[in-house]
């Protein structure tokens, strides 16, 4: 992910123009899935007075650097605390930008066999039922939070020890599930980025339930707040829309993140 | 400064708060750093102590690797062990020929973090260890073999000699393990109630934005390091209660 | 009249053969054969650097030589031979004390051993005693005046009672009073229980006393080995007779011998020297410079048993503390004397000055000059 | 074991594949680590040393602390740090009324990895220096004076007499900063381009399942390690020809 | 007649006042008063432990006493004081050299005095060659023999051509050879180039040739303290004589003087005695046993300037190497001699036989009894 990056340095220097630098504070799941590499170029370019430094954490370290004013502009997934965060002052605004979806992923052999299964709450019922490993992310991330609301609605408490909560980034879980035969639930874009390395398959996908919504929140006293707003209005506007739609067809064949700002 | 005072106020709930989580992942974090540490000694001591006092060709070469290995990234030791170990990996087969009915799996289990840790702390407790060796007088390994110590007799005297810097090796070996997330955090997994340390709870706090939690457990995690440095400080005065 | 007890010629206990040591290319040992016999208490002397130390731990088997070997009752060993190690205990020059107690250090080689702790404790306690540190087992070992700790090196390997001792310049820290009860202390230990020692000192007095055999060192060789009256009666080149304080060796002839006295020709002068050589045969001739007594020159010598008088005359006189070391010429032959302060004075000595020497018949040492060679 | 073949190979194309990005990222550690290692070498040998040499009561407390100091967490010191240096932390407003030309902003920012690695080091070099020079007999320094020397003499000589012992604490020290990630990670971002160090380097590609990248920068990390490491023991024994 | 040049009575360059010096609890130094005078070298004599190099690292300033204070100059001074500390230099008992080479050693003083690098190496090239060691400059200082070691150690004092030396038995390791050429060179530089010394030592014969002064100390304490002919010739209680190595001081009654010559009646016995003092006093006499000369009871005794002759009966031999120590009793005193093995073989001596002993005047050391008392 890192060679790719053009390097835009020397290009700036012949330009006269001062610029200044804007944090954009958003998750590791966002960043492994190497859509900033494309986004913030485009933005730079469009926004030459800006340099955009992005600071990958977990959702709430991002949320908690927001409240901080040590970030200027949040790209996160956790709708519920985008809202409270706003209410609370600590954002001026928040837009949705984009979302893509989550995927329940497991081994070829299904040992559980929930395979096919039309929703995702019914898989992991049948999933507990049958005992099969599922490593949960158990960090409270926007994933994490997806998952719970999962069990909620499939009205099952999960404990045991066929129930995995690592504490760990999406990839680090992915890579967990993989050793360990397991299943659990992935944003596609990660799944995709690392699906080589992984001995894992698609076995729930297209439930409405596995909406992952990203939000942008310009942060209330922000250091560079003129940054922070052109960046949540140029993300939102048509052309970074465009770049988000074409993310990842090359690569993968499909798209990974379906704009959906208003 | 109140967020200080806020984390060591939540440092003494978790402590005293009689959650069974938190006393476990202590227990644990000694448990694992207890005992990678106690191999690390048993390799590093006598290591260190034969390349501290022998002159051979060679030994400034082997230096730089021990002192090279003081500094291997966690990270890519929880890698390189995690690579090893992994379902794909080259020792799997033969672990599972052997282990397969006690422990199907090295990979995400507390002997898998014990592995990587021995790897990160043995060169720190070598190194320091043969610096302090071999600060140590030759007379003294002369004077105790003519007084008939055996090559063992002699190592434990010349250990004993050296044994501000000795302890030294420990608390560097023990403070380089038990402050280390990468490692056990790629090999254990960081699985609740299973291969959950302190350093790995602390750094999920830290990702969850509960910078006051993960404090207070970075708080409990230095104390209990004083508590044992103080204790391990006490016994080697009194053992050097006559020291010049 | 003495405490010291001749004993020589038990079987060799150590061995060296062909031992040479380098560091760095220097040879700083080179003995082609050397002995330590059984109960006796052999003593080396040497000047500063002559390879003392480095023969001592050669022997001790504490340092590998870069050739030659070490036996031990006839057996070849090498360093860090159990059994060996077991035998033998050490004093080095500079004693190096373990860090903790005087008692710590002292018990260390019991200890070694399995002593029971009761044993041991007494066991420490009258070594201490013995070398005038009773009561001290508390002390730290690195808080000792230097004699002291030099004291508590030596009790740590008295205590052990070994057969072999090997001790370097084990009292070179200490004032004449605890020395003298040392010193009187080890000719009593090293005569009384069979042990064997190896004694390097640069105290020519104390070697006397303690000492069976002597061997003298310089430059990494053993240039003179023999017995102690022998050694230092008859030095057999100007080297060594300077530095055991002599001056050189006389070169003579013996013209007649009977009943064990003869009459030895020194350049043009006769001396009476009591020796068993026959006539006819080279000879070294020595006397030591304490064996001979000065008289005024005019002065009627009375009757007694000194077979040799002759008049000399005094070439230099040399302040050495409580005594004088006067150089004396006559007849083509040089000679020195010791005398005390008082002496000197009363016979109003300077150079060129004229004296009566006189000194007996047993005091001239007498070797056949073949029979002189370096080494064993 | 393929992949460390390929590891090595991917090491070898990063280092002469002529990447600016790869060089950058070598470069900024060199610098942030060589930087905070001087740092922590100017107060940790003095205060080693003092500690190392004098006696005084409390003096068992305060090396159980320095040993303690050896095992502060990177992501606990990052935490610290980030807590003083954030904008809503207690420092802010001190920073910006004297720096605010030159630097708006201490977070996320090299000097700020300077002082969190300064931190973690620090303890390591003066634990294992005051164990050097307490190793150290008195008779030395008593020896220095009696020549003339001053204090500052007398330290000199003494920590070049114990320099196996100095050089180990450099060694550790240095060892301790340039494989941690935790504390360069909290406070300096992984900027790309800006605070990105070989550690969160590997740390990023590690989790985003590039085990063969990762692994590659931490041969090429502990590589760069070696070569500094054996000129360092080298420097010493040249220093130390006539050593024992 | 000796290298030896009573210096006594300069101005005071050390002062040591009221000086404790306790190690948990234990007070192993109590001296009220210490003067060390400019010029003069002063020995310090005592067993082992009695503080000698505790005294001397308190007047080097090297350890802060736990009580008194030190001038320097008539100033007082503190441990670390630079210009005191330039002015001074200092041989340990334990020669502690630095790793690196002998040259490196030697000239660290000179470096610490900023003297440029080419006079350094002149300097260090003749202060090694001053000790024997000429041409080792490159050598490893770790790698010396013992004596080489402490030569080293006292050519890195040297060098620095200091005020004051203080010498800490800087000659204990040496053979008698190069000490004999030490000790001459040191009686010269510490008389020439107006040097001021401390001296420790245990070897009574160094004293008496570089020293101009001495103390003896016990336990802590200085028991007695004088010229050096003064306090090794009477001792004023039994303790020092015995460390000196004489009987007990006699003690007596001045019956008549006239011209600096005194009829001392000492028990039964008139003894004559050079002294100043005046008829009718008490007073201590001590003869050193050197002095005294044994003849065979029944011989005429030849004309001689020894005005005290009596006869003694021999009561113990004690073998001391080269000489033997005969204690001896007469009319109610008790006197000891020390003779060449060569005379008590001649006079066949052994307990109970009677002879004569004779003895100078100015051999009997006379100090008046209530003169006597400990410290300076
Ligand atoms: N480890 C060593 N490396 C190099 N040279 C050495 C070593 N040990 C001793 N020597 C040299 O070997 C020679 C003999 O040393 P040794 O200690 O045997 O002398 P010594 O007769 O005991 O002298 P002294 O009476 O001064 O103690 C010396 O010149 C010394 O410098
Ligand atoms: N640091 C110390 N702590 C405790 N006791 C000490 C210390 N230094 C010296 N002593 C004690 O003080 C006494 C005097 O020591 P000092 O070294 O002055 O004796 P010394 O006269 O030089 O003896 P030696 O002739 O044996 O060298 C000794 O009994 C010694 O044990
Ligand atoms: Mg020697
Ligand atoms: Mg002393």
């Amino acid at each position: 992910a890192t060679e790719e990056e053009p390097i835009d340095e020397p290009v700036a220097e012949e330009e006269p123009v001062e610029t200044t630098d804007l944090i954009l504070a958003s998750t590791t799941s966002t960043q492994d899935s190497g859509l900033f590499d494309v986004l913030i170029p485009a933005f730079e370019e469009a926004h030459p007075e800006y340099k955009v430094n992005v600071i990958a954490k977990g959702t709430g370290e991002a949320l908690e650097l927001g409240q901080n004013k040590d970030a200027d502009v949040l790209l996160v997934h956790a709708k519920a605390k985008e809202e409270a965060f706003v209410a609370d002052g600590y954002g001026t605004e928040r837009r949705d930008v984009m979302y893509n979806d989550f995927i329940i992923v497991g081994p070829a052999a299904d040992p559980a066999g929930i395979k096919g299964t039309s929703t995702a709450a019914e898989a992991l019922a049948r999933l507990s039922a049958a005992g099969g490993t599922f490593v949960s992310r158990g960090d409270e991330s926007g994933t994490h939070t997806a998952e719970k609301n999962l069990w909620t609605k499939a009205a099952i408490t999960p404990a045991g020890d066929w129930y995995v909560s690592a504490g760990k980034g999406m990839g680090d879980c992915l890579t967990m599930a993989s050793e360990m035969g397991g299943y659990t639930l992935t944003d596609r874009a990660t799944y995709l980025n690392m699906e080589d390395a992984l001995e894992l398959e698609i076995v729930v996908e297209g439930d409405t339930a596995l909406f992952n919504q990203y939000g942008v929140i310009p942060v209330t006293d922000a250091t560079n707040m003129e940054g922070a707003q052109a960046f949540a209005e140029w993300i939102t506007s048509d052309e970074g829309q465009a770049i988000i739609a074409g993310y990842g067809v090359e690569e993968f064949g499909q798209p990974l993140f379906f704009p959906n700002a208003e | 400064m109140e967020v200080f005072w806020n984390a060591t106020v939540e440092a003494v709930k978790l402590l005293f708060g009689g959650d069974a989580g938190t006393y476990e992942i202590i227990a644990l974090s000694l448990r694992v750093s207890g005992l990678s540490l106690l191999l690390a000694m048993l390799i590093g001591i006598p290591v260190g102590y034969l390349i501290g006092s022998r002159r051979f060709s060679g030994r400034g070469l082997i230096i730089a690797l021990v002192n090279t290995g003081m500094g291997l990234p966690p990270v890519v030791v929880g890698l390189v062990v995690y690579i090893l170990i992994s379902r794909s990996g080259p020792l799997a087969d033969a672990h599972l020929a052997i282990f397969s009915e006690v422990m199907p799996r090295l990979l995400y289990t507390v002997p898998a973090m014990v592995i990587a840790q021995v790897i990160i702390s043995t060169p720190l407790v070598t190194g320091v260890t043969l610096a302090a060796v071999g600060s140590v007088p030759a007379e003294l390994r002369l004077q105790a073999r003519s007084l008939g110590a055996s090559g063992v007799q002699e190592a434990f005297l010349t250990l004993k000699e050296a044994r501000w810097g000795v302890m030294a090796a420990v608390a560097a070996g023990f403070g380089g393990i038990i402050s280390e997330v990468g490692a056990v955090n790629m090999v254990g997994g960081n699985i609740e109630g299973k291969t959950r340390v302190m350093t790995t709870a602390i750094q999920l706090e830290t990702g969850q934005g509960n910078f006051g939690l993960a404090l207070g457990l970075g708080i409990i995690l230095i104390g209990i390091s004083f508590v044992i440095m103080n204790g391990f400080t006490r016994a080697q005065q009194s053992g050097g209660r006559y020291e010049r | 009249m003495s405490a010291r007890h001749p004993r020589v010629g038990g079987a060799p206990v150590i061995t060296a053969e062909n031992v040479v040591m380098r560091y760095h290319r220097r040879t700083v040992l080179d003995v082609p054969g050397f002995e330590l016999h059984d109960g006796e208490t052999h003593v080396l002397l040497g000047p500063s650097g002559s390879g003392k130390s480095t023969l001592l731990r050669m022997l001790g088997l504490l340092e590998r030589p870069s050739s030659g070997r070490i036996l031990l009752d006839g057996r070849e060993v090498v360093a860090g031979d159990k059994h060996a190690r077991m035998m033998m205990a050490a004093v080095f020059q500079n004693p190096y004390l373990f860090k903790g107690t005087v008692e710590e250090n002292v018990a260390y080689g019991l200890a070694l051993r399995r002593v029971p702790k009761d044993e041991r404790a007494d066991r420490v306690a009258a070594a201490l005693e013995r070398v005038g540190l009773g009561g001290t087992q508390g002390s730290s070992a690195l808080r000792l005046s230097g004699g002291e700790a030099q004291r508590v090196a030596l009790a740590r390997a008295l205590v052990l009672e070994p057969r072999i001792l090997l001790l370097d310049e084990p009292l070179s820290y200490l004032d004449p009073l605890i020395k003298r009860r040392l010193v009187a202390d080890f000719s009593e230990i090293l005569s009384g229980q069979g042990v064997t020692a190896l004694y390097v000192t640069h105290d020519q007095d104390e070697a006397m006393v303690v000492g069976d055999r002597v061997s003298i060192m310089n430059e990494g060789r053993i240039v003179r080995s023999g017995g102690v009256d022998e050694v230092m009666g008859v030095p057999t080149d100007e080297w060594v007779a300077d530095f055991i304080g002599m001056d050189a060796p006389l070169r003579g002839h013996i013209v007649a011998a009977e009943e064990g006295v003869a009459r030895i020709a020194v350049a043009d002068a006769i001396l009476f020297g009591c020796t068993d050589l026959p006539a006819g045969i080279d000879v070294l001739v020595g006397v030591r410079p304490e064996d001979i007594t000065l008289f005024e020159a005019g002065v009627d010598l009375p009757p007694s048993s000194a077979r040799n008088h002759m008049r000399v005359t005094v070439e230099a006189i040399e302040h050495r503390g409580s005594t004088e070391r006067v150089s004396l010429s006559a007849d083509g032959l040089r000679l020195a004397a010791s005398l005390s302060r008082a002496s000197a004075r009363e016979l109003a000595l300077e150079p060129g000055v004229e004296v009566l020497a006189l000194f007996k018949a047993t005091a001239v040492r007498v070797a056949a000059a073949v029979e002189v060679r370096s080494g064993v």
